[in-house]
This record gives structure tokens, sequence and C-alpha cells, in this order.
């Protein structure tokens, strides 16, 4: 059924129909409203599922994987800092092949303190282990968490999933949502949890032994291969879902308008909305311009974007993350792909912008692309800088 | 707890099994033996980074015969607080006993936050604090329940230093400071005792506390066949009062039956040796003494 | 060592060391650690009370024996020598001796 | 595709009340956004609450600088901010207030009598509310002001966002607004 949801709203309704039975989280702006609507749920009885109100991320991420190495549904959900401190735990959620599911009101990070939006947050968890799908709007982020289940639950799987959703730009904002309204049809999705290993007195095992350097190689190979291999799962999900629920929005990546494109923007998140807008207008005036979205940036669909990106001109790379010391995530991951594929045709141009809540208007987008289309080489170049902000003395 | 007849296969079914890589004289394989034999094999135990779990569980081996996670080095309690919020929700948690382990570093120091947390939330978890008195796994650095003048090699003695400068901190009274239901303080050189406390806390509901002293023979540098005794001598001298808490409330006390002078403590130990050395040790014995001393007549060991 | 790990890694259906570094419970006893030591206790049975404490005391739990019988024993293969059990034996009817081999 | 902006203080329901006026939308068949100003709300503090209209999907996500409506809850905030920043052509400026239009227009630069319209909508609310909040009643002259949204849908998700009885009142009083600015009967 459509409905006008808040993006908590509509997240915290999908985990409702997702059913875990234990939930903990650490309050966080802007992650709050999610767990305050899941609380609601929980105090009102209409989600049956213990909440644990911890002291912190790194215990609401401890209390998850704990809760999922008995293997029961887990959820947990948090952002910038709060992710950061949960990130030592995530690495072992990873490496323990647990299968939870968090969400991340993507947001800035410290110093300076920013409670505004941009994705520097979970890309800094990018090497951890763990799946990271990243929505572009309120529906894609209800259906999603349903999916990133399905994903992280499958036996050949067995890891955490992130499920990114801008802070404010998607938490925060009202739209339509189309919703499920049936929980039959989503347990049917989504069967019960049932690992093969977990702490049980019957058929007790050790977890998390220490792995000696004859072990270790072999066992992050092992975790390397397993995510590596979970995109075909991611697909297999998402048409899962289609086929169910009639709703698709993509798998691992999803082309607009890039059939006859010379020249294209890879983005990810919420500005791909706002791009839209921008590439429909210069479509109108002629211009043989697409998007190619990426929807999960672990696994790296390196094989799939080169493909789509081999036969373009311009590759504009929009994201908002930097890696300092280096320059852009996507846009360097992008150049890698089809250099590694003996890609050499296409002109990659990788910017940042948006960084800590800056707004991005469909102007910037349009002068982004007029300037991009003139420039070779770009990596990570920081767009938008108020020249006078960067000298004032205050 | 033991039957009139222990054969050789019976001790290769035990719920902490040998094959561990201990060290010879380990006083806290002594005792997670022990609590293992009281708790039986309807337990789920989770174990800070540290000691035990390096030498319990070396892939592919363990020696644990029940269900046993380890994580993190700080988060013994969170991960024990959602195994117990999952056993609770799926209606499995009747009989089972969840418990927490961590060394005195993951339960004073690092582990601080999220033990204070369980306690709060007063999960039904068995929190067991195998103190040995620095961070013993690393090379015997200083922890904050490391006791007064203790050598470690954080905290060395020097030419102006008599080793750790701080006192022990009072562990089991922040925990009792959480009104959990139970607290208890025992100690390796007491195994009925600590047994004792160990059953008792099968019976209580809620948030249990329990600290074990256990000598480390590198770390506290004594020969191996030592560790009861100095144990024993830790208790007699006043210096490791044991006791038990319901909520802030002491209960009982283990009394001492023969009062020893803490010198006959620290000398049977390399860590406290350079306070034999000169006059000015001797006055920091005299403190110690001193700590000892309180103890007795703040918790009545007399 | 890793003769070991083959064992569990092929034999042992139930590890898929695919799924994470997961032992089976237990699987410790294939470490014996007789080879810590270099004093071994004998059990002289001699003025034994029967008191059990070796059997308590014992960070191994490798003393086994019986309280009626008193006679007492260790499992050679794990026993590292400690001593503990000689030292407190309150009857000392236990000598720690040199492994001389 | 229209746009609205809502300014408000902190504790005046800014943003229930552009999430209402969204779901309104959505009654009528349209689609539809509403966003907070992003930050932390501190009450009293001068904040804004976004909605988007349109007969299509709205994908654009940018805050909003050139709004087809301007809604200002308090009238005190015209002295602090530039409330009518944007304001297209064509567009309206809502003002709650019972101070002379002569009054207020020399706060404003660049824009005209015809793009303002004043409306009491505290002393409706409280006539009918009996407190100070004047979200709902604002809502109910929107309606009536710009024809952008069904009354009946105003209403009914005010009545289905508060309980039964504050529900009730609340459309009680966007209904009485709506009559006042379409000339009704209730005497104010």
């Amino acid at each position: 059924m459509k409905k006008v949801l808040e993006g908590s709203m509509a997240i915290s309704d999908s985990i409702r129909m997702a059913e875990p039975k234990v939930i903990s989280a650490y309050p966080i702006t802007p992650q709050t409203h999610i767990v305050e609507h899941l609380s609601q749920m929980v105090a009102d009885g209409d989600l049956k599922a213990e909440y644990i109100m911890v002291e912190s991320e790194h215990s609401a991420a401890s209390v998850v994987l704990g809760a999922s190495a008995c293997g029961v549904r887990t959820y947990t959900a948090t952002a910038a800092q709060g992710l950061l401190y949960m990130e030592e735990v995530i690495y072992n959620i990873a490496g323990m092949r647990l299968p939870v599911v968090i969400t991340v009101a993507n947001r800035a990070v410290s110093a300076p303190i920013s409670i505004w939006n941009d994705m520097q947050d979970s890309m800094a968890l990018r090497d951890s282990g763990a799946i990271q799908l990243v929505a572009e709007n309120n529906q894609e982020a209800y259906d999603m968490h349903i999916q990133a289940y399905k994903i992280a639950e499958n036996p050949d799987v067995m890891l955490p999933v992130i499920v990114c959703v801008d802070g404010f730009v998607l938490t925060h904002t009202f739209e339509v949502v189309d919703t499920i309204d049936h929980i039959e049809k989503v347990r049917e999705y989504l069967p019960p949890l049932n690992m093969q290993y977990k702490l049980d007195v019957n058929d007790p095992f050790s977890f998390g032994t220490i792995a000696e350097p004859s072990v270790y190689l072999e066992a992050r190979y092992n975790l390397s291969t397993a995510i590596n291999n979970s995109k075909s799962i991611i697909i297999n999900a998402a048409n899962e879902y289609k086929e169910m629920f009639g709703k698709y929005e993509g798998a691992l990546i999803d082309p607009y308008k890039m059939d006859d494109a010379d020249t294209v923007i890879v983005a990810m998140g919420s500005v791909l909305g706002t791009i839209k807008d921008v590439v429909d207008e210069l479509r109108e005036s002629g211009k043989k311009i697409g998007i190619l979205k990426v929807r999960s940036f672990r696994p790296f669909p390196a094989d799939e974007i080169v493909n789509a990106l081999k036969n373009i001109k311009n590759a504009i790379i929009i994201e908002k993350a930097v890696s300092l010391g280096k320059g852009g995530i996507l846009s360097c991951e992008i150049r890698d792909a089809l250099y590694q594929r003996k890609v050499y045709s296409v002109n990659v141009n990788g910017y940042i912008l948006g960084l800590g809540g800056r707004d991005i208007t469909p102007k910037n987008i349009y002068d982004l692309i007029m300037k991009a289309e003139k420039e070779e080489n770009i990596d990570g170049e920081f767009f938008g800088l108020n020249n006078e902000m960067l000298n004032k003395v205050f | 707890m033991l039957t009139n007849m222990l054969t050789k296969e019976d001790t290769h079914k035990q719920l902490f099994t040998m094959g561990h890589t201990g060290c010879s004289g380990c006083a806290q394989s002594m005792a997670v033996k022990l609590i293992m034999e009281v708790l039986g094999k309807n337990t789920i135990a989770t174990s800070a980074t540290g000691c035990l779990e390096v030498f319990s569980a070396k892939f592919p081996e363990s020696s644990w015969n029940i269900p046993w996670i380890h994580s993190l080095f700080e988060n013994s309690a969170a991960v024990a607080s959602g195994i117990e919020a999952a056993l609770q929700i799926t209606g499995k948690k009747e009989g089972i006993t969840v418990l927490s382990q961590a060394g005195d570093g993951g339960t004073a120091d690092i582990g601080l936050q999220a033990l204070s947390g369980m306690f709060e939330r007063n999960h039904d978890v068995l929190y067991v604090c195998y103190d040995n008195g620095a961070y013993m796994n690393t090379g015997y650095q200083r922890s904050g329940l490391t006791p007064y003048d203790a050598f470690t090699s954080t905290s060395p003695s020097g030419k102006i230093s008599y080793g750790n400068n701080r006192p022990k901190k009072y562990m089991p009274e922040i925990a009792m400071a959480h009104r959990i239901p139970y607290t208890a303080v025992a100690s390796a050189g007491y195994p009925m005792d600590l047994q004792k406390k160990v059953k008792k806390t099968m019976s209580i509901k809620g948030s249990k506390y329990l600290q074990v002293d256990v000598p480390c023979t590198p770390g506290w540098k004594y020969e191996p066949r030592y560790s009861v005794k100095i144990a024993q001598l830790g208790v007699q001298s006043g210096l490791y009062p044991l006791f038990e808490a319901e909520y802030d409330k002491i209960i009982s006390v283990k009394k001492i039956s023969k009062k020893v002078p803490v010198e006959e403590y620290l000398k049977l130990q390399g860590r406290f040796k350079h306070l034999f050395k000169d006059e000015a040790g001797k006055a920091e014995i005299e403190k110690i003494q001193k700590i000892a001393d309180e103890n007795i007549e703040r918790y009545g060991l007399l | 060592m890793l003769r070991r790990l083959l064992t569990i890694m092929l034999k042992e259906e139930k590890l898929d060391f695919k799924l994470g570094i997961i032992a089976r419970p237990g699987a410790a006893l294939a470490n014996k650690t007789g080879s810590f030591r270099s004093e071994i206790p004998v059990f002289k049975l001699d003025k034994c009370t029967g008191c059990d404490l070796c059997i308590y005391y014992c960070p191994e739990g490798v003393v086994f024996g019986d309280k009626k019988t008193k006679k007492y024993s260790f499992d050679e293969d794990y026993c590292k020598g400690c001593g503990i059990c000689a030292e407190e034996c309150p009857a000392k009817d236990i000598d720690m001796v040199l492994v001389e081999k | 595709m229209k746009e609205v902006r809502i300014h408000g203080r902190g504790g005046q329901g800014s943003v229930t009340m552009a999430s209402i006026l969204a779901i309104s939308f959505f009654d009528d068949g349209k689609y539809c956004q509403a966003f907070p100003s992003f930050g932390s709300e501190r009450t009293g503090a001068p904040v804004q609450a976004f909605a988007r209209v349109s007969d299509t999907p709205i994908r654009t996500r940018h805050q909003i600088y050139n709004p087809d409506y301007i809604i200002v809850q308090d009238v005190t905030l015209i002295n602090s901010v530039s409330v009518a920043k944007g304001l297209k052509d064509s567009g309206k400026l809502i003002i709650n207030t019972e101070v002379d239009l002569k009054e207020i227009i020399k706060n404003f630069d660049n824009i005209n009598e015809s793009n303002i319209v004043l409306f009491p909508a505290l002393k409706i609310a409280m006539k009918i509310l009996g407190k100070p909040i004047v979200n709902t009643t604002l809502l109910g002259a929107f309606s009536a002001i710009t024809g952008e949204v069904a009354i009946g849908s105003v209403k009914k998700e005010i009545e289905a966002r508060f309980n039964s009885k504050l529900g009730k009142i609340n459309a009680d009083a966007a209904q009485a607004a709506y009559d006042y600015v379409k000339g009704g009967k209730i005497g104010f």
C-alpha cells in the first residue's frame, strides 16, 4: 500500500516486516528516528523483539554479535562517530560470519563535528567485510532492508549487510513509499534464519578462536571470496523481490538513459534523484547523457561497471566522500576497474561535493557536468568550494 | 563437587579440558576448571581477549566443551548481554547459564563501560573477572587492578620508583554500586569457597559479579608450585578480602584463620622484590601492611 | 599443526572452514601438553588421606583417583609438572622428580 | 511542481505541518515530499520546513530556494529571518498576523502587496484550540488561499495525526480558517 512515510519510518517498518528478534542501538543523529520508531513498535507489541538499550555503539554492535551467534535475527543502526565506534565490532561480525543487518544513516565524521549528511562514515568501513548497499530514496531504503536480510542470511554469504541511507536527506524526508501489506509474503521471501553453526548447548562450538599465521591468510581468503561471491546472491535477492513484490531498483548497478550516452554520471545514494532531473533536462536539449547508479559498493561490481562504461567517452563520478591523502574513493575504484580490464578510452573525472550536508542543487550538477566535459583525469577534486571561506581570517 | 571416584576417561570429559596452552601452574586455568565443574554443560560462555582466550582456543583446538565465543577485549559483557537476550526472546533461557569472562584489564579498565551497561540492565549473566593484577597476556603491563607497589613492565621499579604507585581499584564495590543481586570475591587458593559461590549464583536471577584472585607465575614471578600458597597468603594477609554481597550490602566474609604479615606474601613474589632492598622499601611494605589492615578493619576479616 | 587442521577440515564434515574460524568442542585434547614439563609428580600412595586436594588444585585437571582406595594418578600426556599437587599435599605424599630422558 | 517553505520556531510544529501538508497532497492524488531544515531543533529557535507537490514522482532533494508559497507561523520572525527570500513572482507569502498590511510591507523589499496574504491564525487558534499553536489553522488557510490542496484532505490528515479529541478540534480549526478565508460565516 502506498503511504507517505518519513525515511526512518519506512526503514523501521521494513525492519518490523523482517521480524528481528534482538535489536540493540545507541542513539545518534540522524539515526534517532529509526530507533525511536522501533522502540515504539516494541513498546506497543507490534514487533516481538528484545530491544536492548545499551551504553554505547560498541556495545550495541556487541549485543547483536552475541545474539546473532545464537542464531537469531538481529538489527542495529547508527551513523558517523557511532559507526566508527562500532567499527572494531563490525570487523568481528564479518570475520565470524554473522548475518547482522545494520542501517547507517550516513553522516559526516568529525572533526569538525557535523551532524549533516555525507558518506565518509560508511566509506571508512569499506574494508570490514560487511556488504554495503546504498539506497537512493525511501522506497529503496524500505525494500533494501528486507533484501539485506535475504542476502546476509544466505548460507553462502553469512555476512553483515550495511544499508546506507543518507542521513536527514532520506531519514527525515517524507515521501510516497509503497509498503508491503502482508507480513506472510515477507516471511515467504525471508524464511526463518537457520544457521549451521551457533551457540547451542546441545551442539557446542567455539567461536572466535585465535588463528595462527598458518591459518589466518586462508581465513581471510575465505572471507574475501565470500563477499566477492555474494554478487550473484545480491542479484538473486533483487530479482526474487521483484517477482514477489513487483519492485526493482537494480541489484549491483542500475543504468539510467545510458543506451546511446557518450557521457555518464556515476553516483550513489540520494543525490541520484537530483542528478536524474538534470539529466532529463539535458536529454531534452539533445545531450547524450546517462547515469550509472552504484547500488552495491561492497562487493564492488567492477565487471558490471566496466561493461556499462567501456564504450562511453566521459565518466563523471560524483561522490560525497573523500579518502584523505588520496582523493576520490569511488572514482579511484572505477578507474582501477577500467585499467585492470585494459579499457583506456574512458575519461574518468571524479569530484567530491556535498560534504557535511552542503546542499547539492540541480545548478551544481549542471555546472559540474559542463566543467567536467572539458577536463581530463580529475581525481577527487573538491567541487563547490567557497574560496572566500577558504582564506578567511576569523 | 567431586564424586568418590574419578577416572582418566572422566578427566578427558571435563567441560574445560586439558590440552590448553596455559602456563604450568596457571591459577586462572585452575579457577576456570573449578567454575565449569559447578556450572555444568548447560552454559554458554564468552571470553574477552586475554590469556584465557588465547590459551584455551587456538584454532582448530578448543578447551571448551560448551558453546563458547570470543569477540573482543572490551565487550565480553555486551556479547553476553546479546546472548542472554537471544535466549530470552526464543524461550531457551531457562536452565542455561550465560557466563561472561574477562581478565582484570578486560573488566576494570577497557571493559568497564560494557560491564556497567550489563549490570545496569541487570542481564541474567554470571560475570567472572579473573584477576591476576596486570595485562599478563601482553607481557605484564599495569592494569587498574595491579596492587600498590607491584612491578609491572609499565610500572617498573626504578631509581625513584617503587613500582605501581596507585592502589588497586575497588572493582567489587563498583559492581555493588550497580545494586546487582550478587557480588562475590573468591580466590584460587580456596576452591571449595569458590565453588560454593559459583553454585550460589546459579539460583540468582540477574547480574552476578564474581572476582577471583588468580596468581600468575610469570607475571608475579614465582615458581609455579606456589600458585595456591600465594593465593592463600593473599587472603590470610588481608590483601585480598573474600566476601559476598547482595545488592550493596556485604552479607558474609571469609574470616582470616591465621593472620600473616604482608611481608610473608610479598617476599615470595619477584614483582615485589624491589621492596626488600633498602630501608625505603621497608617503609613501602609498611604502607602495604596499612592497606591490609584497613581491609581487615573495613570488611571485618578477623 | 597442519595435519590436525587438515583432519578437521577434510574429515569432520561438521566444520566448514569457509564459514569462519570455528573449533570443535574439546578439540584441545589433541594438544599433548606433557611437553611443558621438566619435573613429574610421583604419587607415593603411602600417607595419602584421600583429601582430593590434588584433584582440586591441578590447573590442568589431569589428576584422577579414588577417595576410598586412596589411589591417585595423573595423565602423563597432559601434566605440565607445575608441582602444585606436591606443594599442597597435606600428607606430603607426592614428590616432584626431574624428567630425565 | 509546486514548492512550499514554512517558517516557524522550534516547538511550533513546522515539521508536523509540512508532513501533514505532504500527506494531504498525496490524498489528492499527487506526489509529495516534505522535509525539515536538517539539524537539531531547539525550542524557540527559527526553523524551516519544506514541502513539494507534483503530478509526477519527485526525485530532486535539494532545499527549496524559490518557493511558490511561504508560510510564516510567527510574525516576529520577519525581524530576524529573510522569510520572503526567493519567493516566485507569482508566489504567495502567508503570514500569521493581525498587524496591518501597510506596517508589514515595510519589512520587505522587492515584494508586492499582491504577494502577501495576512491571516489571523493566532486569533482563530486561541478561540478553537485555546492555545497558541497555529500550524493546523494555517493549513486550513493554505488550502483556501492557494487551492493547492483540498480542505477535506487536510482535515483528514490532521485527524489522523493526533488523538481523537485533539485531532477533531485541530481539524475544526483548519475548517474555521478555511471558512474565514472563503468569507464564511464564522465571525472573527
